[in-house]
This record gives structure tokens, C-alpha cells and sequence, in this order.
């Protein structure tokens, strides 16, 4: 055990929530619980990424009255791939959704097994 | 922390009787009864049982999961860098120059789209991408079938169209202010992405969020007789195609060391920093129909009177 | 700058163009975008390859006006040279032998959107293969996953192709998701995204002993993660359903293609990212070895006793990915080299398979149990000569390219000293045999005189395309098997200048 | 450590976990909603201005309309069927 768990309050809670996040994800028998927690598993990472740019007590890489020496502003990298993957996140979900409706237009379920189970009767096309 | 009582919680429902796991009302009425409960008598409560014990089984793996996961990072996170510190290793020579040269290279007043607009560019157009993709899979999933002889779109449920329209004066009044607003307040977004706050991105998402209230308050018609699929097809075919030439244009010159020939303007304008601006654009109105398009395709299966 | 150094970035610039043409355009218009483009791109990387193969180095080619650490790259040398000239030959291959498929099985609305789908999954997998940035790695691995999925559910109103995207979908998800917390980690303890400055750093930390737990947690989660993504044996539950109920096309892709793409990313972050001496001392490639020697043996288990013959030509792929895996786990530069031989290999053999496999539903009613395919490789001759390639091939009788790959890794094997060399010697001679196994009475079985009565079995009518394309495979099944001296040394030459 | 700070990363934790015992659908879609309004607090509060405005559109904004939309596509919310339990 390293002694900077508990200064790094952010990255913990960012992996307890992506813990929690997998889990609901890979074992969770509800559809929608799993896009879920699709959703907090990948916020959870990019609260970690963004804390890992964050400096004490400097302020957002937006430049004020043409400062722009670097110890008065945070990391703008971690900011810059968040916002990357807020936008595959979202697309993901939408695609997660999306089989969600025709999965149940079709099986009239939400629960993983039930509908694999249901799938499995079915005849080939 | 919070693991054990959730394995505890469910433990209880489980000795009051309560099903860990319910079974869908749906799968209860596809079954006929008499099937149902010939072997519960025959057997009592046996397939019962079992389910219950499978599913306190199934409990404890996802908790075991769970916590093997949280730990390993736990441990992990503690031999990390201290958060907020001056002397972190990520806080080098990269992002120095990301602050310090940025102004001159590329010319926001918002580092963070210079950074991922400018400097690392190729995500970014990779990123536009997964949207692009997802909007075809979506498309490909919800788009209502056609027939293959007649022709016809077979839009399903089509008293959710009806559903969709609620005859509500206030929700229409208020919607009504905040669509001008909200639309108002994305394209500000979406040009100031390099000034301040923001960009094509979230820009774009506002946009497509006002366009959903609006469609949902006055209703879907008017505005899809002007914004069809193949309207929405044309867009994104613009916007993306405009979008992968004109990184090509830049990212062939920046290999081959060529001048850009880009002015990149007076940091501050609103026309300045080269080609963030027209990106962001570009972002912005693809990520607009898109919100809308996810939305429609969502609920009625495809938009603009039937196409 | 010389102008063929360009074609690679051409290339992945005219399929993102390719993909948003093909989503306006008609069916046949998109197909011939799709087609033509495929085949453009091949002679682009080829002219690439030849460059790279006379200079005998890589070069980094930046993608904007920063260098290394500010910019974005990507890094072109002989080994991701002929990967990038393999992929889309095989594509467009692929693409012609399941095109009467296509056009059947998928909704006659949404044809343009599979080759729009196909282009962007090109485009995924050569930025993989070329990227020198590990987070465009991960933005690219998200479009790959979502382009694979969309193949797979393309198929008309397929609930069981519907269940096996969600199921895929998943456990990709799951992949991806531990891929990019390592990326963050490694990000955090060495402030780098582009591979080489990164692995500078992690050099010195390795010599410095600092963060040590943290990056055997790193090694780890990219293990897991891309093996989750590519298959590798205990993870690769979701696979068969995946690639069986998709269109012959999609099917050969994924087996062929998609899963590799993964492979040389996970190579790529172990030579380039991490370095070889780091991987080594957390012995995560022993865990790969084992799992691939397990993949070798279970696959082949799975797939004797599948009746379908999607679903054993889908266990089959898991077999074949276990060679690679094993090939790689091996820990020298030759077993590195056998699982680069069967990366090609594979890919060569395994879509003509899916193409036969479908020619065979054709002429049996559409069915894809063995009980109705008797007598279906009479029915469509070229079909059942293709399979038979294919089959001889896999099991790895001399001529076929099957047999490079068991040559090498014997080789590799034998280099080796203690258990992985025994293990890894008995593993190839059981897989073999297990090869032999079932793919021989499947033959047998398509070449049986008695024929199914009930099912209407009728004559194979075979389009021109769907001839060509199966001559064309067999042709370079020839090629890889005998001169396969050529391509070890292409990528010798490219493995010694890939870190 | 500041208090406050403390407080919202508690209220992700909570969330996230009573997710995972919810059964009822729509409670599980609000609870995500207000993890992401939350979240992009906390975005303000690790000075990305950038990730609060897109997180509040996208977390608390579209990917919230897209479950409703879906819930309602499968029946269950809102329609003649009422909400499910």
C-alpha cells in the first residue's frame, strides 16, 4: 500500500465508481442497468484522467489579459481527452440504446439471460 | 465500503421473501399458468429455491468481481503522484508548451481547443468519427423497415406518434422562450469554442437538445417537412467531408513541412486561430442533427413525413 | 519528403472521406466507392511497402505541424507496411466473395451504410496498425468496436445476430474501458501519450524502481483488456455467436481481420510503449502463452463437437488466435515473428472459408448444419475445392499457408529452453491433430455422394466475383505457403526496426 | 480535503452504488441524471469549464433524453401502461 490514497481522494472515488460501473456493466442482468453503468464506468475514468491535470490553486487554461506563463494554469491535456471521450461515450450509448429497443421490440424483455435464453429457441433464418 | 451492505441489503430482501432477481411481468405472461404451477405443487418450491440460490450465487461473484477490481486500483491509486501537485511527472515539458507556445502556434485564448483542434488533431478527427459511426448504427437498428414489396416504411407503434404531441399550453409557452434561447446560446457556444468555454461539441449538443423540446412541444411535423433524412444525410455528408479536408490540407503540409498559409489572426477575434473556428462549425452542425436524428430515430423510427 | 512516404496518410484520409460518401450514395454506387477504394489502397501501401522494404527503415510521419512530444504521429515501417497491404487486399477479397450475400441478407435501404460501415472499419484498423500515439489508439479501437458490431447486426432481421452484437458489444465495452484506465495510468506516472517519449520514461522508471505497482497494474489491464477485445481464449465466449449468425462477409472480416488489428496493438504497447524488459519482469507474457496454448487446444475441442459450420470455422478462429497468442507469449523475436506469419496466414485463409461456407448455404436451402451440407462441395464445386484449400491449410500440410506458421513457431519453439518449449511443441502437435480432426470429415462430408434428401439442394450458379474472389485466395494461400521465406523476411526486417 | 468537495464525490459514490440495488427502472435513469449534474460540478470544481458545459448537456441533457425516449419506445413510461411496478 502506497501512503497517497488519501491525497488522492479524486482518483479513489473515480475508481470506486469505475468499479462499481464494471461490475453493473459485465454482470448486471438488466439492459438498461448495464448502459448504466456503461455510462458510470466511463465517467468514473475521466474523473481520474481530469483530476490527474488539476494543480492547486491555479486556474482553467482559458488565457486572461495575455497571460500566458504555464504555472498560472492547469494541464489542458487531461481536459482535451475527456472531451474526446465524452463523445465516444455518448456514442456508445446511443448504440447501446438502440439494440436495447430492438432487443426488446423483439424479445418483449430487459433481462440479458431471459432474452439469450429466448434467442437460443429460435429457429435459424 | 459500500459493497458488503449492498450484498447485506439484498441478503435481507432476500429473508423477507422478496425476489433478488424478479422475473419480468412480460416472461410471467407469456407462460401459461397451468404450466406454471403444476411443478411448483408436484415439487414445492423447488425451481424456486434454486433460482434464489443461483441468484445469491450470482450476488456474490459480482461482488467478489467488484471488489478484486476497486482494490487492485485502490492499491494502484495510492502509489500515484499526490492529486494537485506542482512536480507531478504529467505536469512536463508537453503541457508547457501547450500554454506558453499556444497562442503563437495556434492562436485560441482556450487552450484546450488549440490542444485538441490544433496540436493533437488526428483524435479529434477520429472522434467526429465515432459519432459518425454511431449515428449509421442507430440508423441501421431504429430506421423503420421498408416493406420489400410494396415500398411503404413500416413505422411500429404509431400511437406513440400521437403520444408524441401533448396538448399542454404551458409546456408549449415555455418552450417556445427557451427554444430561441437555447438555440441562441449554441451557436454563442459553438464560435466561441476558441474564445472561451465550450466548442462544437457541447455547442452542437444544446442545439440538438432545443430542436428535441421544440419537437416535442409543437410537434415534430412543421419542422421535419424542412429537415428530412436525406436533408440530414447531406448535412453530415458536408460537414464531415469539409471537416477531412481540411485536416488533410493541414496535417499534409505540417509532414511535409510546408507553410500552412493559414492566418491564424489576432488571438481574441472571433475570426482568428486558423482552423479551429471552421471546425468547430463543422462539429457543431453535424452534432446538432445528430442529437435530433438519435431523438427521432428513437421514437418514431425516422423523420421528415415518413422518410 | 518523398512522396510515397505520404500514401499510408492518404490512405486512412480517403477512407474517412470513402465512409461519409458511401452513407449519401446508392447501393451499387457505394459498392463500387467500396470496392474501388479497397483496391486503391492496396496499391497505395503496396508502393509504401516497396519504399519501406528498400530502405530497410520506418519513418515517422507527423500528423500536423508539432513533433514528438507535442504532435500527434504515426510511424510506417516494413511490418505495419504489409499489414496495411494485406488488410485491405483481403477486404476487398472478402468483400466480392460474400457480395451476393450482402445484397440478400442485408435491408436493401441500408447496403450503402454496411460499405460505409466497411470503410470505417478500414479505416479503425490501418490507424491502429500505423499509430504511434496511444490515445488515438484508443479513440480508433472505439470506431472499430462499434463498426464490428454494426457488421455483425446488419444481418435482416436476425434476433440471434442481434443477441450476439449486444453480447459482443459488452464484453468489448468491458475491454475498452480497462484499456483506456491504463492509458490514464500511464499518462499519470509519465505525462507522455506519444509511445516513444513514454517508453523513454518508463524506462527510467523501471531502472528508478519508482511506481513499479502501478505499472504491473498497467501491464495487466492492456492485457486484459485487448485480449477481451481479441478473443484470446477464456474471454472469447462471445465469439463464436458473433462472427456465426453474421453475412459470410462480415464473418470473414471479423475472423480475418478485426481480431488481428487487436493483436498488433497489444504487440505494438509491448515493444513500443512499455519495452520488452518491463513486460518481461511481470511475467504477464506467461499468462499469454498459457492462455494461447489453451485457445490452441479448447478451440479445437469446441469446434469438434459443433454441428454448424459457421460456428466450427468461428471455434476454429479461436484456435488460430491461440498460435498468435502463443507466438507472442514466447518472449523471443522469432516467436514474435510466427505470430506476425499467422496473423497473415489466418487472414488469407480464414475469409475464404466464410465464402465457402456461404457458397454452401446457397446450394443447400440456406442451411448451415452439417446434416444438410451433404454433398453441397459437389453441388458447388469451386466452393468445395476453396474449402478443402482452406481446410488443408489450417490443419498445416506442407504447400498451404497454414504450414509456414507451424514451421516457424516449431522453430521458435525450439529455440526456447525448459517448459514453453515443451509445452508449446506438444500443444502444436495436438492442435494439429485436433485440426485434423474435424476439418477433414467436414470434407468428407461436403464431398459425400449421398445428398441430404430433405432439403432442395440445387446447383451453384457462382457470379463472377464470387469465382474470382476464391481463385484470388486460393492463389495467395499458394503464395504465403510457398514463399514464405519472402515474408519472414519482410518481417524480420520489420520487426527489427518496430521498437 | 475540502468538505464540500468531499461531500459531492460521496454523492457519486452513493449514486453509483444505489444503481446497483435499484430495481425500478426510471429511478436508476434519474439517479444517472443527477450523477451527471453533479459531475459536471465537479468538473467546475477541478476548473475545466470546458467538461461542465459539455457534461451538462450531454450526461444530464441528451444521454438523459435518450433513456426516456427509450424507456418510452419499450412501454415503460408514460403511454396507456403506465410506468412499470
Amino acid at each position: 500500500m502506497g501512503s497517497n490514497l488519501f491525497f488522492n481522494y479524486f482518483e479513489a472515488t473515480a475508481v470506486i465508481v469505475f468499479g462499481i460501473g464494471f461490475t453493473i456493466l459485465f454482470l448486471d442482468r438488466n439492459l438498461i442497468k448495464k448502459v448504466i453503468g456503461f455510462n458510470f464506468m466511463d465517467s468514473a475514468i475521466f474523473l481520474f484522467l481530469a483530476s490527474n491535470g488539476y494543480i492547486s490553486g491555479r486556474v482553467s487554461p482559458i488565457f486572461e489579459d495575455g497571460v500566458t506563463a504555464a504555472e498560472h494554469y492547469i494541464n489542458p491535456v487531461p481536459a482535451g481527452l475527456v472531451l474526446t471521450g465524452i463523445v465516444v461515450s455518448v456514442s456508445v450509448t446511443a448504440f447501446l440504446l438502440a439494440l436495447v429497443v430492438r432487443l426488446y421490440l423483439r424479445y418483449h424483455t430487459l433481462e440479458m439471460d431471459e432474452i439469450v435464453a429466448l434467442s437460443r429457441k429460435e429457429a435459424d433464418e | 465500503m459500500k459493497q458488503p451492505s449492498r450484498n447485506v441489503a439484498r441478503f435481507v430482501n432476500w429473508v423477507e421473501g422478496e425476489e433478488v432477481f424478479p422475473v419480468p411481468e412480460e416472461a410471467e405472461r407469456n407462460q401459461k399458468p397451468r404450466k406454471k404451477k403444476a411443478p411448483v405443487k408436484a415439487k414445492p418450491a423447488s425451481p424456486e429455491k434454486e433460482k434464489r440460490i443461483f441468484a445469491l450465487v450470482y450476488d456474490g461473484i459480482s461482488v467478489v468481481v467488484c471488489l478484486t477490481v476497486i482494490l487492485t486500483l485502490l492499491v494502484t491509486v495510492s502509489w500515484l503522484p499526490r492529486f494537485g501537485g506542482q512536480d507531478n511527472p504529467a505536469e512536463n515539458e508537453v503541457y508547457i508548451r501547450y500554454l506558453e507556445g499556444e497562442l503563437e502556434e495556434a492562436g485560441a485564448i482556450n487552450a484546450v481547443a488549440g490542444m485538441i483542434l490544433d496540436y493533437r488533431a488526428f483524435d479529434t478527427l477520429g472522434e467526429s468519427n465515432v459519432l459518425f459511426i454511431a449515428v449509421c448504427s442507430v440508423i441501421i437498428l431504429l430506421r423503420a423497415d421498408r416493406n420489400r414489396k410494396t415500398g411503404a416504411l413500416n413505422i411500429p407503434e404509431l400511437e406513440n406518434r400521437r403520444a408524441l404531441q401533448p396538448d399542454d399550453s404551458i409546456f408549449r409557452g415555455s418552450a417556445a422562450l427557451l427554444v430561441p434561447i437555447g438555440i441562441l446560446f449554441g451557436i454563442y457556444v459553438i464560435l466561441n469554442g476558441h474564445l472561451s468555454a465550450g466548442g462544437g461539441f457541447s455547442g452542437g449538443a444544446i442545439i440538438g437538445a432545443s430542436l428535441i423540446l421544440y419537437a416535442n412541444a409543437c410537434g415534430p411535423e412543421k419542422f421535419e417537412r424542412a429537415f428530412t433524412f436525406r436533408t440530414y444525410q447531406w448535412i453530415s455528408f458536408f460537414a464531415l467531408m469539409t471537416y477531412t479536408l481540411l485536416k488533410t490540407y493541414s496535417f499534409y503540409t505540417g509532414a511535409n513541412h510546408l507553410e500552412s498559409h493559414i492566418p491564424l489572426g489576432t488571438p481574441g477575434a472571433i475570426l482568428s486561430s486558423g482552423l479551429i473556428l471552421p471546425l468547430n462549425i463543422c462539429v457543431g452542425l453535424v452534432v446538432a442533427c445528430t442529437m435530433y436524428a438519435f431523438y427521432s430515430l428513437f421514437s418514431k423510427g425516422g423523420f421528415g413525413n415518413g422518410q | 519528403m518523398n512522396l510515397v512516404q505520404n500514401f499510408p496518410f492518404f490512405c486512412i484520409m480517403l477512407y474517412l472521406a470513402g465512409g461519409v460518401t458511401c452513407c449519401v450514395l446508392t447501393p451499387k454506387a457505394s459498392r463500387a466507392v467500396c470496392i474501388g477504394l479497397n483496391l486503391l489502397v492496396t496499391a497505395l501501401m503496396a508502393a509504401a511497402l516497396a519504399f519501406t522494404v528498400r530502405s530497410g527503415e520506418s519513418y515517422v510521419y507527423l500528423m500536423g505541424h508539432f513533433p514528438a512530444p507535442w504532435g500527434n504521429e504515426i510511424r510506417i515501417g516494413p511490418l505495419e507496411t504489409l499489414m496495411g497491404t494485406a488488410f485491405p487486399l483481403v477486404m476487398t477479397l472478402t468483400l466480392l466473395g460474400g457480395m451476393d450475400h450482402i445484397f440478400e441478407d442485408v435491408e436493401e435501404d441500408k447496403i450503402n451504410l454496411y460499405f460505409t460501415v466497411v470503410n470505417l472499419l478500414m479505416v479503425s484498423m490501418l490507424a491502429l496498425v500505423l499509430t504511434n500515439d496511444i490515445f488515438t489508439g484508443y479513440v480508433f479501437v472505439e470506431i472499430n468496436t462499434i463498426a464490428s458490431c454494426a457488421l455483425v447486426m446488419l444481418k435482416y432481421k436476425s434476433g440471434k445476430a442481434l443477441v450476439a452484437t449486444t453480447r459482443y458489444l459488452i464484453m468489448s465495452l468491458l475491454g475498452s474501458g480497462l484499456f483506456l484506465i491504463g492509458i490514464i495510468i500511464l499518462y499519470n506516472i509519465t505525462g507522455h501519450l506519444l509511445m516513444e517519449p513514454m517508453r523513454e520514461k518508463i524506462h527510467e522508471l523501471y531502472l528508478s524502481g519508482n511506481y513499479a505497482f502501478p505499472l504491473t497494474v498497467t501491464v495487466g489491464l492492456f492485457a486484459v483488456g485487448l485480449s477481451l477485445k481479441s478473443a484470446l481464449w477464456p474471454f472469447s465466449a462471445w465469439l463464436p455467436d458473433a462472427h456465426a449468425s453474421a453475412t459470410a462477409a462480415s464473418s470473414g472480416i471479423l475472423s480475418g481481420l478485426v481480431i488481428k488489428s487487436y493483436m498488433i496493438l497489444l504487440l505494438k504497447i509491448f515493444y513500443r510503449v512499455l519495452g520488452m524488459e518491463v513486460v518481461l519482469s511481470t511475467g504477464v507474457l506467461n499468462v499469454l502463452f498459457v492462455f494461447g496454448i489453451g485457445a490452441m487446444l479448447f478451440g479445437s475441442l469446441h469446434a469438434l463437437q459443433e454441428r454448424d459450420i459457421k460456428r466450427m470455422l468461428a471455434y476454429s478462429s479461436v484456435a488460430q488466435a491461440g498460435y498468435i497468442f502463443a507466438g507472442f507469449g514466447l518472449g523471443t523475436a522469432e516467436g514474435v515473428l510466427a505470430g506476425c506469419i499467422q496473423i497473415l496466414v489466418h487472414a488469407v485463409t480464414k475469409p475464404m472459408l466464410f465464402s465457402a461456407a456461404g457458397g454452401f448455404m446457397t446450394v443447400s436451402g440456406g442451411s448451415r448444419q452439417f446434416s444438410d451440407l451433404h454433398g453441397a462441395g459437389r453441388r458447388d464445386i469451386l466452393s468445395g475445392i476453396a474449402f478443402t484449400v482452406g481446410a488443408l491449410s489450417m490443419i498445416g500440410i506442407p504447400l498451404f499457408a497454414g504450414f509456414a506458421t507451424k514451421l516457424v513457431l516449431t522453430r521458435a519453439s525450439l529455440a526456447t529452453a525448459g517448459w514453453k518449449c515443451v509445452a508449446a511443441l506438444s500443444a502444436i502437435v495436438l492442435s494439429t491433430v485436433l485440426n485434423a480432426l474435424y476439418y477433414i470429415p467436414a470434407v468428407a462430408l461436403l464431398f459425400d455422394k449421398r445428398e441430404a434428401v430433405h432439403i432442395s439442394g440445387v446447383k451453384a450458379q457462382p457470379s463472377a466475383v464470387y469465382v474470382l474472389s476464391l481463385t484470388v485466395f486460393m492463389a495467395l494461400n499458394f503464395f504465403v505457403g510457398l514463399r514464405s521465406s519472402l515474408l519472414t523476411c519482410i518481417l524480420e526486417a520489420g520487426l527489427n526496426v518496430f521498437s | 480535503m475540502n468538505f464540500g468537495v468531499v461531500f459531492l464525490l460521496t454523492f457519486l459514490i452513493v449514486c453509483a452504488a444505489s444503481v446497483a440495488m435499484t430495481k425500478n427502472l426510471l429511478a436508476a435513469v434519474l439517479i444517472q441524471m443527477g450523477y451527471s449534474t453533479i459531475m459536471s460540478v465537479i468538473w467546475l470544481v477541478l476548473e475545466s469549464p470546458d467538461l461542465a458545459i459539455t457534461e451538462a448537456a450531454v450526461g444530464a441533457g441528451v444521454t438523459g433524453i435518450l433513456f426516456f425516449v427509450t424507456l418510452r419506445r419499450i412501454g415503460l413510461i408514460g403511454g396507456k401502461g403506465g410506468r412499470k411496478k
